[in-house]
């Protein structure tokens, strides 16, 4: 295969527009934490960008898609980014139109992502140190295996699993590691006591703005090439984000409450979430079913998980976890091979239904559990959260020295 | 007339205001404020040595009274804005002479 | 001296200053606040139910004068501040111990 | 023809351009309102993408592009987007190097952003439900219409006028569209009383920023193609806003004002949507006078309305209607066949000049007219705007239990 | 008790801050104020006229002394505030009847 | 050579991408400066955008492109962009595979990103009216010449300096701009007697990350291709960007600091500006090592400048100017032919070295001694600094009538 100059572009420009989700973790998280954290939260994600974007030129990208060891991670053949170069991207026996390096680039964007969805379990309470420590090893440890798995040749795309952008790799793992360490590290002073209100919500709209705008490149770029399928998958990712958000804040409305915007924002990236796993193959009313019951399913999880008192705090469990776990049921379910080749539920194929089920359970659990060790093991060591006094005066001054 | 400044922690501020819509006290005015007490702030310990936090946000309520509620409603802000930590905060009554209602230009005693 | 104390609607807030203006007095000291009066904030229905929005943004102007100019000075926040609706405002006479320029260390009197 | 993989490169990243104007709308009004009523008016924005994003395609799509009735409206042939799929794009008869689905994503995005751009209409008192059934009404009464009256198929098309990029399709038709729905609903409290004034400056330069940047999609992506034509248009739009801004800052500061960085940003939208209509027509240095020409002229214009005591709050009238109707005739006046293979007045083609001022006078008064009774009917039914208390206490608080 | 309300340049508060803190002088509340003294604003020249801008942002200190500390601490804030230009600010004291503190509900004398 | 569609995809993408970067800027340097001065500083930018915008089309563009006079400077042969059109761009006597409208489009915006760097020595302090004719004067002056040395075929070319995407052109041409600026009109009132602190940090942040997400398409658009280099670029710039990100965190926070978010997003853009002229030459090992020197070594610059009682004021100097010329020495170090056909230093080729740092320390010199004059002439003239009133009371009331 030659390398298409018209699919390197469309990669290249979803590279930059994946990139830009990161801050825009930010700016959404950033937004929903009181005034004196709100640099804390911005910063978490730019560090998480750093760290990712280091880790993954060493050895992530050979973690992630060297050549496999056991169906469950990819050896260090690539480490350095050795034998990758200009032309075609060769993955896990996969010849792509577009150069290798643009390829572990693209690939790169999302190992930040995850990370940086990551934050929400942490939210106004993380120790810097600590932080940067598990965030070396989660993307070491549950990130790059699970994109190993499904997308460098592991068991579960050898068992059928279908994943086209990410539901499973980024979404599962990143929003069921946060639910863990919120478990291990508690909650934050005074929550369930006093209400903790977002410190500045233009900001949150601002983030969710350059989610749904980078989400384009997320999804569609992950066609790997500028065609009929990267449009379809455009066109999809849209519709769910907007169904979505339509459902949110109608479900949120007639639930007594006012529709807020925080609600709208939410439930377009329940869409965005759920569509993510499907979006090279499903069509454009079935996305709009996928994006709604998202809407839906996350903000009831959102209401279950704030009436158990679990203070995940941003909500990327009930959003990007759970939202995650329905996009890979739901792709199992709606998929339609004159799309994208692949056949689900309703058309029949229960086969697939079960390959994706079988695929995301596994990551749940995984992420889940090591990231809970993980997390365990650093809290009791060097630290994951900060003292009682530093919460109390905020992240931002006492571990950035800064303020708003 | 007395007017109570009390300043007081943000995240009492409800329960604060709970206690006063309870006991008929509805007129305040509400500014965020930064204070700090004679504890000088709070020290902070990092690698590179100690950072001291000195200007705590904090919300001054100022309600007008009449004189025999004042006390009343000391007792009512002290209650419910206690938490038994440092930085409480602190209520100060100062006399008013005049209590003037806009709308009607009225003079309140 | 007197401190005036006057808590108004952010709307009517130019026309108090060029009332103020007009009269030749200019020095003030504003602050953003928050309040409510007896009215207990505003009810607004909705499908859901009703809100109470209690705590309405004001301006709060504190002029400090001489104890002659005081009753003047209330009068014109008074008028110029007036809308004849609920949430206009109240004003508050404190008393005044003494008043010191910075710039020249001058008590003023 | 076939797909071109280039072309439509540049169209997906066309679409995530024009895509993130809509919140760059959101952003410029949100910061235009007072403090009580940023969130509100960002959140009308989003709004307005999501139910645009879903009736598009359920039906506007076919609407606007499906088969012609009459020269006025398309038939439902494509509706849920029946019949559109991977293969090359076929639109009124002229085959496109993209694919039929991403054709329908980029004129997705179109009738979204008019949509939010109308929102000024109704600044700091729309009345939420209100304003959802209006948007349903408008985007399908008239913005789908005008669409295909331009580009669908319909008769202004058969009459000759031209519109690259949509000056009348999305600005003509949403100014004032915001103009007859300010008339319908009326003043907001206090305007002419007291000064309201803009909550939040770097706000509105941000939004300004990112509908400057999208812009580009907007305008060169309405080539279709990555070519020469899509990067002379590029470069006009460029200097179009270039010298609206320059023109609005001079004008108002010798006008006895200080050049204020609201009039710098626009100056740059007037020229960026003088421009549109004629960004595939004429020359760098057309591009100047058009640009400079919007930019002294909508400033007159908002003006006007001022000293009328006429609250079309945000000025989508003055700035993206009278723009846009001084774009349709500039085009008709500055058209050039070399560039864009149309000659206008200047260039003794007396006949485009006329066309293209019929189509856009007539996009005036159906545009108006048809809103000013859909206002009328929502106003008179359910109601289109906040009772006075709602108003008074902000919409962000009345309309989404939120606040800043 | 006597409440100390001094309004100084923001420029100038870290200043004073230490200057009270060198003299023990800890508790105090600080908000963000704007204001005008009798020099009406600042009056600002341009090409289409002039313009004046009045209402300047300032830091107002609130502090609540015993009568005998009173002098001393305005003192102390005079002299640190002080740059010798306009709008150095304002000292007014004011009585203060009681002082709480929250924490203990012990009355402060 | 043919107009390549992808190639032409990928440069509008990255038009876009340097488009937002100016605007970045705005908010970059808005955040870093007092409430009283954000929305003169990100005006500054938008201005500075505007008036090269025209500049650039009138004339800017045959100066820095138009065929060469004596190797310093181009003639006024494309002067209104005459002979330019839409077939491909010849520039200094090579085809690119882009219409040339696209090229001269592409090139603009590098040209207003440098003068909005500028704004970094006139912060809080620079009067509008002198500020746009040194705008003017400058980019004609110092920018256009500069950019004909290293790009229109001008003698910096000639001696065989390489600087990929402007690390000269742009950073070390504004960077010392800024400091001449900030050496004529002198302090701001109050600098160094007390503190003057950021006035909205999460606006500097994502000024930050705008910043890093347009340098995508500064750095990879300057392949002027869709293929490898641009893929090859884009990762290297990535890699930078994070290790100057993380080691000026790491070197600040061991200097006994805390690791405030602005050291980390300064960090980032010193990493940004040291491999602008490395990004088409180098491995991404090395861009860990070019990325991280910079970072420590514009923090150490920055400290320094500090002690020294230097108000310029927002650092465009240490970060800009001083990490541009890591750079530009970095790439005549770094360079490996098997990346971009070029070896430096450490494979042996000497003469890259020293070609590279005589084309550096010649912009250096030329743009500071230039800049410097300019400067003078214009503070000695109209006045390049507001009165003392107008700082203290603000820039965004006394020149613009606004504030936040
Ligand atoms: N002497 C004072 N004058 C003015 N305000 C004070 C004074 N002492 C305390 N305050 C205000 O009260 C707040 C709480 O005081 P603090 O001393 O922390 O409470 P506590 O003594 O109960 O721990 C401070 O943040 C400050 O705003
Ligand atoms: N008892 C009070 N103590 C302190 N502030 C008060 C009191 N009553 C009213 N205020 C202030 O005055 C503002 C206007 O009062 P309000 O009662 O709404 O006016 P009116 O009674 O004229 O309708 C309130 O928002 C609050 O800030
Ligand atoms: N009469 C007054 N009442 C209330 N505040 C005042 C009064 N006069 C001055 N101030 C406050 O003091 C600040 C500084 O006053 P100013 O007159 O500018 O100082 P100076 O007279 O020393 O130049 C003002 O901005 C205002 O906030």
């Amino acid at each position: 295969m030659v390398i298409d100059s018209g699919a390197t572009a469309w990669v290249l420009a979803s590279t930059a527009l994946v990139m830009i989700m990161t801050p825009g973790v930010g700016l959404f998280y950033g937004g929903l934490v009181r005034k004196k954290n709100v640099i804390n939260m911005f910063a978490l994600s730019f560090l998480a960008f750093a760290l990712v974007s280091i880790q993954w030129v060493i050895f992530g990208y050979s973690l992630a898609f060297g050549q496999d060891v056991g169906g469950f991670i990819g050896n260090l053949s690539n480490a350095g980014l050795s034998l990758i170069g200009m032309g075609p991207a060769v993955v896990a026996g996969t010849e792509y139109p577009i150069p290798g390096l643009l390829y572990v680039m693209f690939q790169l964007v999302f190992a930040t992502v995850a990370l940086a969805i990551v934050t929400s379990g942490l939210a106004e309470r993380a120790k810097l140190s600590g932080f940067i420590l598990l965030a070396l090893l989660w993307t070491t440890l549950v990130y790059d295996p699970l994109a190993h798995w499904v997308w460098g040749g592991g068991w579960s795309a050898a068992l059928g699993s279908i994943d086209f952008a990410g539901g499973t790799v980024v979404h599962i793992s990143s929003g069921f590691a946060a639910l863990a360490i919120a478990l291990v590290i508690g909650k934050r002073a005074g929550f369930g006591e006093h209400s903790i209100e977002p410190g500045n919500i233009p900001m949150v709209l601002l983030g969710a703005a350059l989610l749904w705008f980078g989400w384009f490149g997320f999804n569609s770029g992950s066609a790997i090439a500028a065609n009929g399928l990267a449009s379809s998958a455009l066109l999809v990712t849209n519709t769910a984000a907007a169904s979505g958000a339509l459902v949110w804040m109608v479900v949120s409305w007639m639930h007594g409450g006012k529709p807020s915007s925080l609600g709208i924002v939410s439930g377009a990236i329940a869409g965005l979430v759920a569509i993510t796993p499907a979006a090279g193959y499903v069509t454009p009313i079935s996305s709009i079913i996928i994006g709604g019951v998202a809407g839906a399913l996350c903000y009831t999880i959102m209401l279950f998980r704030i009436r158990k008192g679990l203070d995940e705090s941003l909500d990327a469990w009930a959003v990007h976890g759970m939202g995650g776990l329905w996009g890979a049921i739901a792709t199992g379910i709606f998929a339609y091979s004159a799309v994208g080749g692949k056949d689900g539920l309703i058309h029949g194929n229960v086969q697939q239904f079960i390959a994706n089920c079988a695929g995301a359970f596994a990551a749940v659990i995984y992420a889940f559990v090591v990231t809970l060790i993980l997390a365990l093991i650093i809290h009791k060591t060097i630290g994951l959260r900060v003292s009682e006094d530093e919460e109390y005066v905020g992240l931002d001054l006492s571990q950035h020295g800064e303020r708003v | 007339m007395k007017l109570i400044k009390a300043i007081i922690k943000p995240e009492r501020f409800e329960k604060v205001k709970k206690s006063l819509e309870d006991n008929n006290i509805f007129g305040m005015t509400v500014t965020e404020v930064k204070g700090r007490g004679d504890q000088k702030g709070i020290t902070l310990q990092y690698r590179g040595g100690t950072m001291v936090v000195d200007l705590i946000p904090k919300i001054e309520i100022d309600i007008v009274v009449t004189d025999s509620e004042s006390d009343k409603v000391v007792n009512l802000i002290c209650e419910a804005a206690r938490t038994g930590k440092i930085g409480d905060g602190r209520i100060f009554v100062l006399p008013v002479e005049r209590s003037i209602k806009v709308r009607t230009g009225e003079e309140l005693i």
